[in-house]
């Protein structure tokens, strides 16, 4: 298992976590290349069908990136999100996958080496706990 | 009477002010000395302290400068003279003429692969080198060629006009002449932007002779993906072993093909041809060595307020030195992973938003060493690297430092043709030569309806220089609206 | 509005436990409203089956459909009759009106329930739902002022207060409010209280099933 | 989709930003190979006249109708780009940004073969997105032309007379009773050498005298909704309570400087501040033979870790007035880096220098101690520790955010860095702008700023804010959500959840979403249980296409 490289999805908002993934970049932070964003305008607009599919789909790892809590650029945007995220782990412990492939992020536009940090720990974190059990096809 | 709006000079500041006015429903005329607009920002590699590329950032803003309805661009032209009052300037100008035209090129470059004459590019700070038809720089807008007819062939009289040949626009014309015309306008914002002191007065810095010791905005060209080296950091010094390695080769071909052709009609003793071969050889070998010896850039030096601060040559400060050598210090680490660098300063000055900490994380994550003291000499070693003398003043001993290169922060000084505008549009200047405003009206010049904006009116970073240029452009839009 | 709850996943999955070719057949109605059954939640359950099988390496095929309303016949009819043949059991996600409607309609199959329907309740805020009628049959809510004792007092008292609440909060639960202090309040505020004079009221308690008929809405037999 | 899809991807290498680390030409073979995809090419600069031209070209001779662009970020690329799309006829909303430049090759370079193996996934996933983009319009908005502006400091009150004398109404409201702000209790500004009274007061009678100007003093923000062009802002002043409609917002709630408690044994008497300096110079009580200034006192340090850029020119400006005020005073500056920039500040050092004031450096690590009637400082140069006679020690406090910063960031719902100063748009471009459109900020609001800086500040906000006054519609582009009335169980979710308070139910008993007012940030989609509110500019379809996608290598 210690080849194993995880593939992880990211909803990023365009005002925060987008912007200091950027910075991260700019800043030329390396971090590992596991995860994949997909932006979207506020993580808000994250349902919780969203993080579900990107499971299913065989995702070993999702985790949603707002805005630090009081600024997101649609006040409450990423409020919404914790609670969907946190719905998504109970569902997930119901059905026995380990509720830690699922998290919630907050960062500002400015914190690039955050991002990196988030993208490092998390892909530690499902390193450690293994490949999704819906895509044995790659382990 | 007029509503329309000129602003001198194409730079950040120019285009800011200009965009402003545009999206304001006023109609301005932008007027650029240079062939693009774009100043000296487009020619910086990175911008602290966000890291951006430069020209990344400033690129959309040159697109929507040439789109926008309300805005019509007058590049490769300088003002001739100003009469009139604020509400109904009469200004002459006078286009250069580019011979190429502007509606046809598509700046597809053609021309420019087959031109003959190879002449030093001043957009790259005279590093590297262009055609005589030329493209000033890449995203350079308008983006058209332009033909330099001080060094063109057509223009000495001599036979070439091939970039005619193979231009499938037929956009070339060499009998376009200058033109000159008259503008009505109603305000004038004075942009003009800055120039780089020349350290070659500092003698004892060595600029002009050591030629690893080179400008700042040199080295943001040897940094730049755009630049002469393509983004690969390399020293002046190698770069003059190489171009000689080449003709030296260029040399042997020739010296090797005039033997064969006598050893062929055998008349003619074939030892003399063949000795200056040897020669050419031996000096080749020579040169490859010395070129081994040089390896990678790795110590590299800079060196702050050159010219600046300095009662022989500027009393003020250049306000951006210090933070853009910590970003050339940052950024260089990315073109070599053992680069480490030194800067040597009197006072960092890191005052403006997050400068602060751009500063504590050169020193801490790229390792950058911080010299306090004021660099007395700069002289070679006996391999010819440049070394720095300087006291050390915490350390208060005096220090002899060799460096693969040396970059120097140079003083930021009037651009030069400030003092004709000066008399022809009879706005004061400042005791170092900026144009001087009213200290509680940042942008109003002593003439009146004549604003000033960005470096023009003194040293100052992007930022100011964007927030003042929004300023020009308010008091401009008051003096247009006949309101003010 | 009918509000129901998802039962526990392990529950679920042991019901569907020997079915491979799965419906979820969510509503329109009430169980949208309370984000229980509605089609999102349809799409959710069908998720997590799937993801739960393959996880156990075993075949599902799930089919997601939602009906506008499950309790009316006419709406299930069109649905089920299209895919006659492609299910082996339905999942539905309606109230309990809505899983009997299912099986009545379509005795062949078995029907089993996503939900646990709870009460006919009150969307207090947007996540929470609380119990307001027990569908006694014989509604007292006009002499008490709108507040039933029937479903919030928790011994459904009809003539007034046990005695046993204590700073106005009921004996069983000390963050219920006793019903019939509210009652009095409110009475005393629309300065009704002579009604809790009234003769005491014997309540005819429903037979259940209970059965509405209008007999002037019936189909008429023109044969 | 009835039309056949045909995607172009076009990838970047700018420069050797992006082809430093991947492999163009094998991305290219790769996007050929995927769905729709009918041409895919690559450019040095596709931001550049070229590579836009290029795209141009290739929507023309390819007839594509949905256009994907490999290269930078789109936050600041992405509207070059849709305006390319717009001049080559197809809706700039079928168009696709993939960031392979900030999100790979700058971030992985040490990892080439995963950088590459990224770069494919994130292309494969715009491509497999791009094939679910619909088309947007754009519709207009009338515009208030109104301004309200917060805060009649220096800057608050420039841009307000700005705006007036460019014949636009400005309501400008003032927290305390009278305006002003800091210059109300500073001496004189330096270089102009005017008293900070006279220039206020000049600014506020102008601002009494101009009728376009409607001023409000002790009045408290309360709330701010809807958008540029048609805010609804409601302020109180004592108990009564005002709403209007205004077109745009202008923040220049200034700043304060910081009381230096527990810091060098400041006791506000012999041990003050620069602004209690001022207060004094001003009634010009002030005796004292030897004054110590102490610079970055309370700056530069980790918990507050930025230099407040004017306290060093206000000390020097001080020093100069204490020198004619008390002829032979001696006065020391102990300083860590004098931050005398430009023409005008470094003029005003040597002048400084010239009347005999002493600039001693300390190492912030060895800071000065503060004794009774002296000061010990270890003097770097000579290399030991002296002491330094003070009568009077003065230190040189950082301009610090109100402590009402985080209210009226949450009110306008516009973000501040950790100092709590307000986050400007982009730092070098857009100083003066909000991400948020229609508002606008100067001052010490955005960070310490020299009079000078703060009034050009102003007028530069002014012009920002003129920019959407001078125009009575404004165009909104459609990336909004709307809901499918025949998908509505009017379960009231959506009414609910929305921030900004957007859908009603109308008159069919189904739920609507006003496009101009609606944010377009996608909560009431996320959340509507009967996923009837459909969002084109990021549609369930969309997200999920990129999902299946980024596994399908």
């Amino acid at each position: 298992m210690d080849n194993f490289e995880p593939l992880i999805a990211v909803f990023s908002c365009h005002y925060c976590s987008y912007a200091a993934a950027d910075l991260a970049g700019s800043s030329r932070i390396q971090y590992p290349p596991n995860i994949r964003i997909i932006k979207v305008p506020c993580t808000g607009r994250v349902s919780v069908n969203h993080i579900l599919m990107a499971l299913e789909d065989g995702s070993d790892g999702v985790y949603v990136a707002g805005c630090l809590k009081g600024t997101c650029h649609f006040i409450r945007g990423n409020y919404k999100a914790e609670k969907r995220v946190q719905y998504v782990k109970d569902l997930l412990s119901e059905i026995n996958i380990e509720p830690e492939r699922v998290q919630m992020y907050f960062m500002s536009a400015a914190e690039g080496t955050k991002f990196a940090n988030v993208a490092l720990e998390m892909t530690e974190a499902i390193k450690k706990i293994g490949h999704s059990p819906l895509n044995k096809s790659r382990s | 009477m007029s509503k329309d709006v000129l602003v001198i000079g194409g730079g950040i500041a120019g285009i800011q002010a200009c965009l402003d006015l545009a999206d304001q429903g006023i109609t301005v005329y932008l007027l650029e000395r240079l062939p693009s607009i774009g100043g000296k920002m487009a020619q910086l590699d990175k911008t602290f302290p966000t890291n951006d590329c430069s020209i990344c950032i400033m690129g959309p803003k040159l697109f929507e400068v040439e789109r926008h309805p309300n805005t019509h661009l007058l590049t490769y032209s300088e003002v001739e003279a100003v009469d009139g009052e604020a509400g109904n300037f009469m200004v002459k100008i006078k286009k250069k003429a580019r011979y190429i035209d502007e509606d046809k090129c598509t700046a597809c470059g053609l021309c420019a692969e087959k031109c003959p004459v190879i002449v030093p590019d001043q957009f790259n700070m005279g590093l590297g080198t262009r055609r005589a038809i030329y493209k000033y720089f890449p995203q350079g807008i308008p983006s058209v060629y332009t033909i330099d007819d001080s060094v063109c062939r057509v223009f000495q009289g001599k036979k070439c006009k091939i970039c005619a040949k193979i231009c499938e626009a037929e956009a070339i014309d060499y009998e376009q002449k200058d033109i000159v015309f008259e503008l009505n306008v109603g305000a004038i914002i004075v942009a003009t932007g800055f120039e780089v002191f020349d350290p070659s007065d500092i003698k004892s810095y060595g600029y002009g002779t050591i030629a690893d010791v080179i400008t700042a905005l040199e080295f943001e060209r040897l940094l730049n993906a755009s630049g002469p080296t393509r983004g690969h950091l390399e020293r002046p010094s190698s770069l003059n072993i190489k171009a000689e390695i080449k003709q030296t080769e260029k040399k042997i071909k020739k010296a090797k093909a005039r033997l064969k052709s006598l050893e062929k009609k055998n008349q003619g003793s074939t030892d003399e041809a063949r000795k200056t071969l040897a020669a050419l050889d031996e000096r080749l070998s020579g040169l490859k060595a010395k070129e081994a010896a040089l390896g990678d850039v790795k110590d590299i030096a800079f060196v702050q307020c050159v010219g600046s601060r300095d009662l022989r040559y500027n009393a003020h400060c250049c306000s951006y030195g210090c933070m853009h050598s910590v970003k050339e210090a940052i950024v260089s680490t990315e073109h070599g992973s053992e680069i480490r660098s030194t800067i040597f300063f009197t006072d960092m000055r890191a005052y403006g938003k997050e400068f602060h900490e751009y500063f504590l994380r050169g020193g801490a994550e790229y390792g950058i060493q911080f010299v306090r003291g004021r660099v007395a000499e700069i002289n070679q070693d006996d391999h010819g690297r440049p070394v720095i003398w300087c006291e050390d003043m915490d350390a208060r001993k005096v220090k002899k430092l060799p460096f693969d290169l040396i970059v120097l922060a140079t003083a930021c000084v009037p651009s030069k043709g400030i003092e004709k505008l000066a008399n022809i549009m009879g706005f004061d200047s400042d005791q170092s030569g900026f144009v001087k405003t009213d200290p509680n009206k940042p942008t109003t010049t002593s003439a009146k309806g004549i604003f000033v904006c960005g470096c023009a009116n003194g040293p100052m970073d992007i930022p100011s220089s964007v927030s003042m240029a929004s300023a020009a452009a308010s008091m401009a839009a008051q003096t247009v609206k006949g309101l003010g | 509005m009918i509000v129901g709850e998802r039962k526990p996943m392990e529950e679920l999955l042991g019901m569907i436990e020997d079915f491979e070719r799965i419906l979820v057949l969510g509503c329109k109605g009430c169980v949208t409203v309370c984000c229980a059954g509605g089609p999102k939640e349809v799409k959710t359950l069908s998720t997590l089956i799937r993801m739960d099988r393959k996880q156990k390496g075993r075949k599902v095929i799930t089919i997601e459909a939602s009906t506008e309303l499950q309790c009316e016949p006419e709406s299930i009819r069109p649905i089920l009759e299209k895919m006659a043949n492609q299910y082996d059991v339905v999942l539905s996600m309606a109230c309990g009106a809505g899983v009997q409607t299912v099986a009545k309609l379509f005795p062949d199959k078995l029907v089993l329930p996503a939900l646990n329907t709870n009460f006919t309740g009150i969307a207090e805020e947007h996540g929470v739902w609380t119990e307001a009628c027990l569908a006694c049959g014989d509604c007292v809510l006009g002499r008490t002022a709108g507040i039933c004792p029937v479903t919030l007092c928790a011994k459904g008292l009809l003539n007034g207060p046990c005695g046993g609440a204590s700073e106005g909060k009921c004996e069983v639960s000390k963050d219920q409010p006793c019903a019939w202090q509210e009652i009095y309040h409110a009475l005393k505020r629309l300065n009704r209280l002579h009604y809790l004079k009234q003769k005491p009221q014997v309540k005819d308690w429903p037979v259940h099933p209970g059965r509405v008929v209008r007999e002037d809405l019936r189909e008429v037999e023109t044969t | 989709m009835n039309t056949e899809l045909r995607i172009g991807v076009f990838i970047c290498h700018c420069g050797i930003n992006i082809a430093g680390v991947l492999d163009i030409k094998g991305l290219c073979e790769y996007a050929k190979a995927l769905p729709n995809v009918v041409t895919a090419q690559a450019n040095l600069f596709t931001c550049a006249e070229t590579g836009t031209s290029a795209i141009k070209k290739a929507v023309k001779d390819n007839n594509l109708n949905r256009v994907v662009v490999a290269a930078c970020t789109p936050r600041t690329h992405e509207p070059l780009f849709r305006a390319s799309c717009k001049e080559a006829g197809i809706n700039p909303f079928l168009f696709e940004m993939v960031n392979i430049r900030e999100h790979c090759s700058w971030v992985h370079r040490h990892n080439k073969d995963a950088a590459q193996a990224k770069a494919g996934d994130l292309i494969r996933m715009a491509v497999a997105k791009a094939a679910f983009l619909e088309p947007i319009e754009t519709f207009k908005s009338k515009v208030e032309p109104l301004t309200l502006v917060i805060g009649s400091g220096i800057a608050g009150m420039t841009s307000a007379l700005a705006l007036a004398d460019q014949g636009f109404e400005v309501i400008l409201i003032e927290k305390e009773e009278n305006m002003g702000g800091l210059l109300r209790h500073l001496h004189k500004i330096a270089p102009a050498n005017v008293a900070a009274s006279e220039l206020i007061e000049e600014k506020i009678a102008a601002i009494k005298k101009n009728k376009r100007i409607k001023y409000f003093t002790s009045a408290i923000l309360e709330e701010v909704t809807g958008y540029v062009g048609n805010f609804s802002v409601r302020f109180s002043c004592g108990n009564d309570s005002y709403t209007c409609k205004v077109g745009v917002i202008i923040v220049a709630t200034g700043g304060i400087p910081l009381r230096p408690e527990g810091l060098f044994n400041y006791d506000g008497k012999n041990v003050i501040t620069q602004s209690e300096l001022e207060i004094k110079l001003k009634k010009r009580d002030i005796e004292a033979k030897s004054i110590v200034m102490i610079q970055c006192a309370g700056a530069r340090i980790p918990e507050r870790n930025y230099c407040s850029r004017i306290c060093c020119m206000v000390a020097i400006k001080n020093c100069l007035y204490l020198k004619d005020i008390i002829k032979d005073a001696k006065i020391f500056v102990l300083f860590r880096d004098i931050q005398a920039y430009g023409v005008e500040n470094e003029a005003l050092l040597l002048k400084a220098r010239e009347a005999g004031v002493r600039f001693i450096r300390y190492r912030p690590d060895t800071p000065p101690v503060v004794e009774n009637g002296k000061v010990k400082i270890y003097h770097p140069a000579m290399g030991k520790e002296i002491f330094l006679p003070a009568d009077l020690v003065v230190l040189s406090t950082p301009i610090v955010a109100h402590d009402d910063a985080e209210s009226i960031s949450r009110i306008l719902k516009v973000p501040i860095n950790g100092n709590k100063f307000f986050l400007e748009a982009h730092a070098k471009l857009s100083p003066l702008d909000f991400a948020f459109n229609g508002i606008y900020l100067c001052g010490n609001a955005r960070y310490p700023a020299t009079v000078r800086e703060a009034t050009c500040q102003a007028l530069g906000a002014a012009s920002r804010a003129c920019i959407t006054l001078s125009h009575d519609t404004i165009e909104r582009v459609g990336t909004v959500a709307s809901v499918q009335e025949e998908l509505c169980s009017t379960c009231f979710t959506c009414i609910k959840v929305c921030p900004y308070n957007v859908p009603y139910i109308n008159e069919r008993g189904r739920a609507e979403i006003e496009p101009m007012q609606c944010q377009g940030c996608g909560i009431c989609v996320a959340e509507c249980p009967a996923e009837a509110i459909e969002f084109k500019y990021i549609s369930d379809k969309q997200i999920m296409a990129a999902c299946e996608a980024l596994l399908a290598s």
